[in-house]
């Protein structure tokens, strides 16, 4: 039953971008195309769930025993920084197709803050354990997931749209994603 | 090297040409979401822009001694310092506002508008430019979200840095501090900015 | 301007210098906001003990008692207060899950009698602006010195006493049932506490 | 050469009688009934409620073409008074007239025009509306005029609470169905709509006339009203069915709130819902689905607006994904 | 040392040693090549991706730069001879120089002296009008004035003139990428080299009709009476299908055919006002319609 | 329940006018005008001079290639010129003018022939025939007739249907043509059965024409080879995919032909003209013509002579009525509007339509409220609102994925948009952009 709550808080009520506004840059950045998106949102979701893996052992089995968890931080975004270039470069030689359409963004996985956020999110679930930690990012990761592709597929359909002067661009990204995160509201009080 | 035009252009440019949240959209994440009120938004910003020109400062200093391919690792490293120490003082000093922000303290780290003015700018830049260019782009930002963060406390909460302006029961646009409100703040902030800059320019 | 080349060892090399520089440095600042950031959360909980209860001079904190009840999901945390040996009223936290938002939790100060001497709203994730107000003094107000067996806890539409809050109901609902469950709690070992520094 | 010159243009040279001028005044016409009873139910708030929406959505429409746009004027079209229309149909009479302005600014100034007009908004305008109106003012949003039969006075707003309301609280707070029975509306009242509710969408027999016309006009099909109604009445049938004491009957949840004005007029606006039938049965199964999960666990009492909302958001994605079976074409497998 | 700072340097520095060397590692393993010269070309290229060159963008015209040996071929309009100058140090290449040009528009038939006979109804596009018929007037060869040619160009320098229905150039704006002339069903707009001051002469007309039905559409069409080929000192002038061509590799601007031409259909721009000359002065009379009235325009503009 | 094709349509009003005037000879004009091009492919190369003498059905521009067709004097005269005149595309074409000779009585025949029923001619003569003749496609798409007779080894043809359709508004040439003609089409019929060596022929009429239904169920009642199959009335059901969709339920493949289904479809004017060449060693010369118009006084059908310009005809129902502003070469829904009434008559000239001002204007174009109208009538199940806004955006490629080519141009999208929205135009540009694009990528 947790994980069912977990699943749907993490995917409908605290919906990572449009509710946490974590994972923003990528967000508006990655979406212009639907398959664009969903190749993003794949690399989001695998680098997502490794990297609370690694940074969930990491946290529990060295710097907490250690006293050092304010390290927290800064040993994260290394490990995550590490694991996000490593993939980059393996993509780039296993699948140059994937590798050209995720383009300049793989590298903003790095600072893609919903990697970071939701590894340190993971921390703080109740009576959390390894299993649950990496739910939880996975969850996250699916939320992530669809937020982008549905807002990319709108993003299309507004390429075909008559969008005045002045809201052309960021403007009009904004405020779908506004009215977006409004209708998702109605999933407040879901769990 | 660079005059003095230069460096008032390099400080200036980051307020207003290359305002990095209406303009070069970076950082975003805490942008929209520590802004419910002025005052966090302002004090987010002052935390980011002192992790910024720390790691300018730093960054423009050892530049030439890290070699290319360990840069991004490196950068990250004196970045992810700096915030570690604007966290370990927030909780210590003002636990206030560090519970305010809460993780978008520790994500300062991966606001791209840091990374990117390392990798882009002090990176290539000596020292004095690239203070100037943190302290532009800083100011900026502390700008930027105060400005968005007031926006969204008259709006929603009828008040201006916790000072209420309307009588306690009167009706607000709720909607404003909520999620759905930043991104509709925000759009149409930045539709405002661009027309004012497109006017003075 | 001259880049050092990517060899392994000076890859190796300038990471290992500002790892170790940047290590050395936040162990070092660690060290200094310790003892701050520890006195900043213990002074969090004090002051909401301050708030709620009468004076006091015991060790509040490392006297808290918990006590397993089938009402919220952890334990429920009690701070007896006692002023030179004597008991002045006790601090509960009480928790409601019905929040408009789930989780409302609060802390309640019980004078010996059992009325309320205060209320602390602890977490809460009511909506902005509506529960939020559930803060505010001129709610909090209406429950100072009521004694809950005599004053229904209970929001008005309900038929208790409790002036709900303007458009969170449910959230003034939460909080009285919070309140309640708290009192509940009180009332259950307020004897035992009483005795136990006797 | 005196008469006006030969005329060349592609073919084809003729055209249907049909104009989306004449769609927009059809619904206008179907929604007639249901403002009829509110009328007779809430008496003079009912109209000048409609009125102000009315109003001050073609007002903004005109407003924000002419001077921030600077486009041409589109409110002949009835696009712009028919969001008024739904807009005053989907907040309680009485509103106050200031909120009322506020939503029309919001459905027609940041849901329809910021997109660039009629036929270009993802998001359905009058709901964004509503919407906003009830996130920022839940107060003012839920406090339900009674009904009161032939009224005929401006006065204060008595307040009443939706067949809906009464079962989420009473629920929530330990009741069983069979108590809270005694405080609901018949089913009667329901069909009739002598029950408190926003303005338009107590009356179910007066909606279903109006969903009757449009489809009989052929402006709507069937698919999506049908859908969202059956798929409604299934999943809270499997609730009842299971626990009746703590799930209303499935129809009370179809009578009740705003599921056959949604259902009927607002999911089937045209511009935000998908263009298959194929795609608006999956559209109306979801908001079937959605509006049936808010009203059993969610917040908000009532959840078809929400639903609808998040169902437009995904407009695009069905549209893409559930196209018309290209004529010669094996049976689909295509994506994208 | 405090143990605590001990501790932190000692996971710090561990971390990062691992990190590096696993990173260090997988690059090895995985390591793929891309010619650092594409990315600097890349950055020198104006980035307009107008598609002048024949790529499709930027980018794949500097991968196309760096792959060809002999890049004297390839051109950018919009950078012009700077940017190739520099692109070709970049490559150590050699690269040709070109003579900028310029968009001309070889129609005047405005309103006036082009009657339209018929009325097209339909989108708003020369394209799509040129697809059904053969445009609102008699002349099936001039501009059909819906302004594809200004959709076309991305750098603002074309516009419609209201009252003659014809796309005006704005020289000084203009990056010769060749947009419009692309844009353009009825290829009236053609690349000339811009000279010095913008002086140009040419036949402002593509009629190929026989004489009597061009004038019959359009009174200042070309009719192909070949007095300007007699007169041209320096045979650019040809004649092909009872149309005039001026070639401007051997006009040398001297003017002489503008004077004879019957219907006024060559346009000289740029020239300095003429010195009262009987000729000239003449022709301005005759032709209120204003195509040197165009030619002050683009100097407004 | 009548048959139809599967996919969308439309009922546009049928406002068939003529349906009970018989066909009438219209008297050779004094100068036709014949076009080179006057069918789908190259255009035939002119033989013949100024002032040459020609007879009637003298070859005077031969196939300029495999398609492409004869074109045969239309009367006997003197060639005055070889000129350019503007036809129905909208340019000014290259023309061979005759002026007819009013002394040769050959002019002035009404030739009226028996009805030939035995078939003399081996299959390959046909088709030889048929080419020789000048024989294209009388439906409107001009498509030289022998090229669909040469099947390729591959494909078995197991049916001829034949177009008695007649889906578009106002005309009736093909239906008073089966009315005047009935027998000699279905010798016709039987003619192309041999050439393509196939047992089964059915002839498509729409509910609409039940005269032409009823007779033809006379006439072929003794015929087991041959079916009548009336038709429910909704356009487009003459194109040839929809016709076999609605007769056999077979769909032609996306970008095949309808011969990869095993058919060959012919227009009844076609089968007419077949007849005519087989049987009494006529050429494509004349044609029925419907000159109608809500307006006019006397609407009517013709037999005309191909090269006769257009202002004849309209002289011949009455005179332009007062008011005109658009005359159509073809029917109402894929004829085209011609700039003047010097336009001569050609091969698929099925109609000549006057239209006055509430018709022939188009209403403004609003902005697209995605009613999905469109997607609902297109028949060849495209999504014509995406294509259009694609086209017009430019995105040349993704309209190409969203199968822009296998658009027929119906124009039912264009006819039921309730925003007048010009979906057709756009789509027809896109399509051309794609053509080009796909072929410059070859």
């Amino acid at each position: 039953m947790d994980y069912i709550v977990i699943l749907i808080a993490a995917v409908f009520v605290n919906n990572i971008v449009l509710s946490q506004f974590l994972g923003i840059c990528p967000f508006l950045g990655v979406s212009n195309k639907i398959s664009t998106s969903v190749g993003m949102a794949g690399a989001v979701m695998f680098v997502m769930t490794i990297a609370t893996t690694a940074t969930y052992l990491l946290h529990n089995y060295i710097l907490l025993p250690a006293g050092l968890d304010y390290l927290r931080t800064i040993t994260f975004i290394l490990v995550i920084a590490a694991l996000v270039q490593m993939v980059e470069i393996i993509l780039k030689k296993v699948s140059p197709p994937l590798y050209q359409a995720l383009g300049v963004f793989l590298p903003l996985i790095t600072t893609n803050c919903a990697v970071l956020g939701v590894a340190i999110l993971a921390l703080g679930l109740e009576n959390s354990s390894l299993l649950k930690a990496v739910f939880f990012a996975f969850s996250n990761s699916l939320g992530f997931g669809l937020a982008l592709i549905v807002f990319a597929s709108i993003r299309e359909y507004l390429e075909l749209a008559n969008i005045p002067e002045g809201m052309k661009g960021v403007p009009i990204n904004l405020l779908v994603a506004g009215l977006l995160s409004l209708a998702f509201l109605g999933f407040t009080g879901l769990v | 090297m660079a005059n003095t035009i230069d460096q008032k252009q390099n400080f200036l440019k980051g307020i207003v040409k290359e305002n990095p949240i209406f303009v070069m959209l970076l950082g975003m994440c805490p942008t929209l979401g520590v802004t419910s009120s002025a005052f966090n938004g302002f004090g987010m910003g002052v935390a980011t822009l002192f992790v910024l020109l720390m790691s300018n400062t730093v960054v423009s200093l050892v530049k030439s001694q890290i070699p290319s391919k360990v840069r991004i690792p490196a950068f990250i490293i004196i970045i992810a310092s700096f915030v570690t120490i604007v966290e370990m003082v927030l909780e210590a000093f003002i636990p206030f506002l560090y519970e305010q922000l809460g993780i978008f303290i520790p994500l300062i780290v991966v606001n791209c508008l840091i990374l990117g003015r390392a990798e882009a700018f002090a990176s290539k830049n000596d020292l004095k430019s690239s203070v100037l260019d943190a302290l532009g782009m800083g100011l900026g930002f502390v700008l930027a979200l105060t400005v968005l963060g007031i926006t969204r406390e008259i709006l929603g909460n009828g008040s201006i840095f916790d000072y209420k302006f309307v009588s306690e029961d009167a009706n607000t646009f709720i909607l404003f501090i909520l999620p759905p409100g930043a991104f509709i703040a925000l759009a149409y902030l930045s539709i405002l900015f661009n027309k004012l800059t497109a006017k003075t320019a | 301007m001259s880049k050092k080349e990517s060899t392994f060892l000076n890859m190796a090399l300038s990471l290992i210098v500002i790892t170790l520089v940047a290590g050395f440095s936040l162990g070092f600042v660690n060290n200094l906001t310790l003892a701050p950031k520890a006195e900043a959360k213990l002074a969090k909980k004090v002051n909401a003990l301050k708030a709620v209860l009468p004076e006091f001079d015991n060790d509040l904190v490392s006297e808290v008692v918990r006590i397993k009840t089938t009402v919220a999901k952890d334990s429920v945390e009690v701070y007896p207060a006692f002023k030179s040996g004597k008991f002045v009223g006790a601090a509960v936290i009480g928790a409601s899950e019905k929040g408009f938002s789930g989780l409302v939790k609060i802390m309640v100060g019980f004078k010996p009698d059992g009325s309320i001497q205060n209320i602390v709203v602890l977490e809460q994730k009511e909506t902005p602006g509506l529960g939020t107000k559930m803060k505010e003094e001129k709610f909090l107000g209406q429950f100072r010195d009521k004694n809950p067996s005599d004053y229904n806890l209970k929001v008005s539409k309900d038929g208790g006493e409790v002036d709900a809050l303007t458009g969170a109901t449910i959230s003034s609902r939460a909080f009285t049932e919070a309140a309640q469950s708290a009192y509940d709690e009180y009332m259950k070992i307020k004897d035992s506490l009483t005795k136990s520094n006797n | 050469m005196d008469s006006p010159p030969i005329v060349i243009s592609a073919s084809p040279h003729v055209h249907s009688e049909r104009t989306s001028k004449k769609i927009m005044y059809d619904v206008v016409i179907a929604l007639v009934p249901a403002f009829l009873v509110s009328l007779y139910v809430f008496g003079f708030n009912a109209l000048i409620t409609t009125s102000i929406a009315i109003i001050s959505c073609l007002l903004f429409e005109y407003l924000i073409q002419k001077y921030l746009m600077k486009t041409e004027v589109t409110i002949t079209d009835g696009s712009a008074l028919l969001t008024g229309l739904l807009l005053a149909f989907n907040v309680p009479a009485g509103l106050p007239i200031w909120m009322i302005i506020v939503g029309s600014l919001v459905a027609i100034g940041i849901a329809k025009l910021s997109f660039g007009g009629l036929g270009f908004n993802v998001f359905n305008p009058a709901l964004v509306g509503r919407v906003f109106l009830l996130v920022c003012f839940p107060v003012q949003m839920t406090l339900w005029p009674m009904a009161v039969v032939n009224n005929t006075t401006i006065a204060d707003a008595v307040s009443g609470a939706t067949t809906l309301g009464i079962i989420k609280e009473g629920l929530q707070f330990g009741g069983t169905m069979t108590e809270l029975s005694a405080k609901l509306p018949s089913s009667v009242d329901m069909l009739l709509g002598i029950t408190g509710g926003s303005l338009g969408e107590m009356s179910a027999i007066a909606l279903l006339l109006g969903g009757l016309y449009l489809m009989i006009r052929k402006v709507i099909s069937w698919h999506i009203p049908v859908t969202v109604l059956l798929t409604m009445a299934i999943m809270t049938g499997i609730f009842w069915s299971i626990d009746p004491e703590h799930y209303a009957n499935p129809l009370i949840h179809l009578l009740s709130g705003g599921a056959i004005l949604g259902a009927f007029f607002m999911a089937t606006d045209m511009v935000t819902s998908p263009m298959t039938k194929k795609g608006m049965v999956i559209f109306a199964i979801g908001i079937g689905a959605i509006t049936v999960i808010i009203r059993l666990y969610g917040a908000y009492p009532e959840g078809i607006s929400f639903a609808i909302l998040i169902m437009n958001a995904f407009v695009p994605l069905i549209n893409s994904y559930f196209k018309p079976r290209r004529f010669g074409s094996k049976i689909k497998a295509k994506i994208m | 040392m405090n143990e605590s700072i001990l501790n932190s340097v000692l996971l710090l520095v561990s971390l990062g040693a691992v990190t590096a060397l696993v990173l260090f590692v997988v690059s090895k393993k995985f390591y793929v090549y891309e010619d650092p010269l594409i990315a600097e070309v890349e950055d020198i290229l104006p980035g307009a991706n107008c598609a002048g060159c024949g790529s499709p963008g930027c980018k794949s015209f500097a991968e196309k730069l760096v792959a060809t040996e002999d890049i004297s071929d390839l051109f950018c309009p919009v950078g012009g001879n700077d940017v190739m100058k520099l692109v070709a140090e970049t490559l150590g290449k050699e690269v040709a120089e070109k003579d900028p040009t310029v968009a001309v528009v070889r129609c005047q038939g405005s309103c006036e002296v082009r009657p339209k006979t018929t009325e097209y109804q339909g989108p708003k596009s020369c394209a799509i009008s040129a697809m059904i018929y053969s445009g609102e007037t008699d002349c099936q060869y001039g501009c059909l004035g819906d302004g594809d040619c200004v959709t076309a160009c991305k750098f603002d320098a074309m516009f419609m003139d209201e009252t003659t229905g014809l796309p005006i150039v704005i020289t000084d704006k203009c990056t010769s990428c060749g947009m419009c002339v692309e844009a353009c069903p009825r290829d009236i707009i053609e690349m000339r080299p811009k000279n010095k001051r913008d002086l140009k002469v040419y036949v402002g007309c593509l009629n190929e009709e026989k004489g009597g039905i061009a004038k019959k559409a359009c009174s200042v069409a070309c009719i192909g009476c070949s007095k300007c080929e007699d007169v041209c000192p320096k045979d650019a002038i040809t004649m092909v299908n009872n149309l005039a061509y001026i070639d401007p590799e051997y006009c040398t601007l001297c003017r002489k055919c503008v004077p004879v031409c019957p219907t006024h259909s060559i346009i000289e721009t740029n020239f300095p006002p003429p010195k009262v000359k009987k000729v000239v002065e003449k022709k301005v009379e005759a032709d209120p319609s204003g195509e040197v009235k165009s030619v002050n325009l683009v100097k407004d503009a | 329940m009548l048959k139809t094709f599967s996919k969308g349509g439309i009922h546009p009003p049928e406002n068939k006018l003529t349906s009970t005037k018989k066909i009438k000879r219209l008297a050779p004009p004094k100068v036709v005008y014949v076009p080179i091009a006057q069918h789908i492919g190259i255009p035939a190369e002119i033989i013949v001079d100024r002032k040459d003498k020609v007879e009637i059905g003298q070859v005077i521009a031969k196939s300029g290639g495999f398609v492409s067709s004869n074109i045969h004097s239309p009367v006997a005269g003197t060639v005055t010129k070889l000129d350019m005149v503007i036809d129905s595309s909208g340019y000014k074409k290259q023309c061979i003018v005759i002026r007819t000779d009013v002394k040769n009585e050959t002019n002035f025949q009404e030739v009226d022939y028996p009805l030939k029923k035995e078939i003399d001619l081996e299959p390959a003569e046909i088709v030889k025939r048929i080419s020789d003749f000048g024989i294209v496609g009388l439906g409107g798409a001009t498509f030289p007739s022998h090229v669909k007779l040469n099947i390729k080894e591959d494909k078995k043809m197991d049916c001829l249907i034949i177009n008695g359709v007649e889906c578009e508004p106002y005309l009736t040439a093909d239906h008073r043509l089966m009315l005047e003609k009935g027998e000699e089409i279905i010798v016709g019929i039987k003619i192309l059965m041999k050439a393509l060596h196939v047992h089964k022929a059915v002839i498509g009429i729409e509910d609409n024409k039940h005269d032409a239904v009823e007779l033809f169920k006379r006439l072929t009642a003794d015929e087991k080879e041959i079916q009548v199959a009336a038709l429910q009335v909704k356009y487009p059901q003459g194109g040839e995919k929809q016709l076999i969709s609605a007769i056999l339920g077979r769909e032609v493949p996306k970008n095949g032909l309808p011969m990869d289904v095993g058919v060959v479809v012919n227009n009844v004017g076609t089968i007419f003209a077949i007849y005519e060449a087989i049987q009494h060693n006529k050429p494509l010369i004349e044609r029925v013509v419907t000159v109608t118009g809500k307006k006019l006084d006397n609407p009517s059908n013709f037999w005309v002579k191909i090269g006769t310009p257009i202002k004849d005809l309209i002289e011949e129902v009455g005179g332009m009525p007062e008011g005109t502003r658009k005359i159509i070469n073809g029917g109402p829904m894929m004829g085209k509007a011609i700039k003047n009434t010097d336009v001569p008559v050609t091969k698929g000239t099925s109609g000549i339509l006057i239209v006055d001002e509430d018709e022939a204007c188009r209403g403004e174009v609003k902005n697209c409220i995605r009613c999905g109208e469109c997607v609902n009538v297109c028949p060849m199940g495209l999504e014509p609102h995406l294509l259009m806004n694609l086209s017009e955006k430019g995105m040349y490629e993704k309209a190409a994925q969203e199968d822009i080519m296998t658009c027929i141009e119906c124009g039912s999208c264009s006819y039921v948009c309730p925003s007048n929205r010009p979906l057709l135009d756009y789509i027809r540009f896109g399509k051309n952009i794609t053509k080009n694009l796909a072929s410059s990528k070859n």
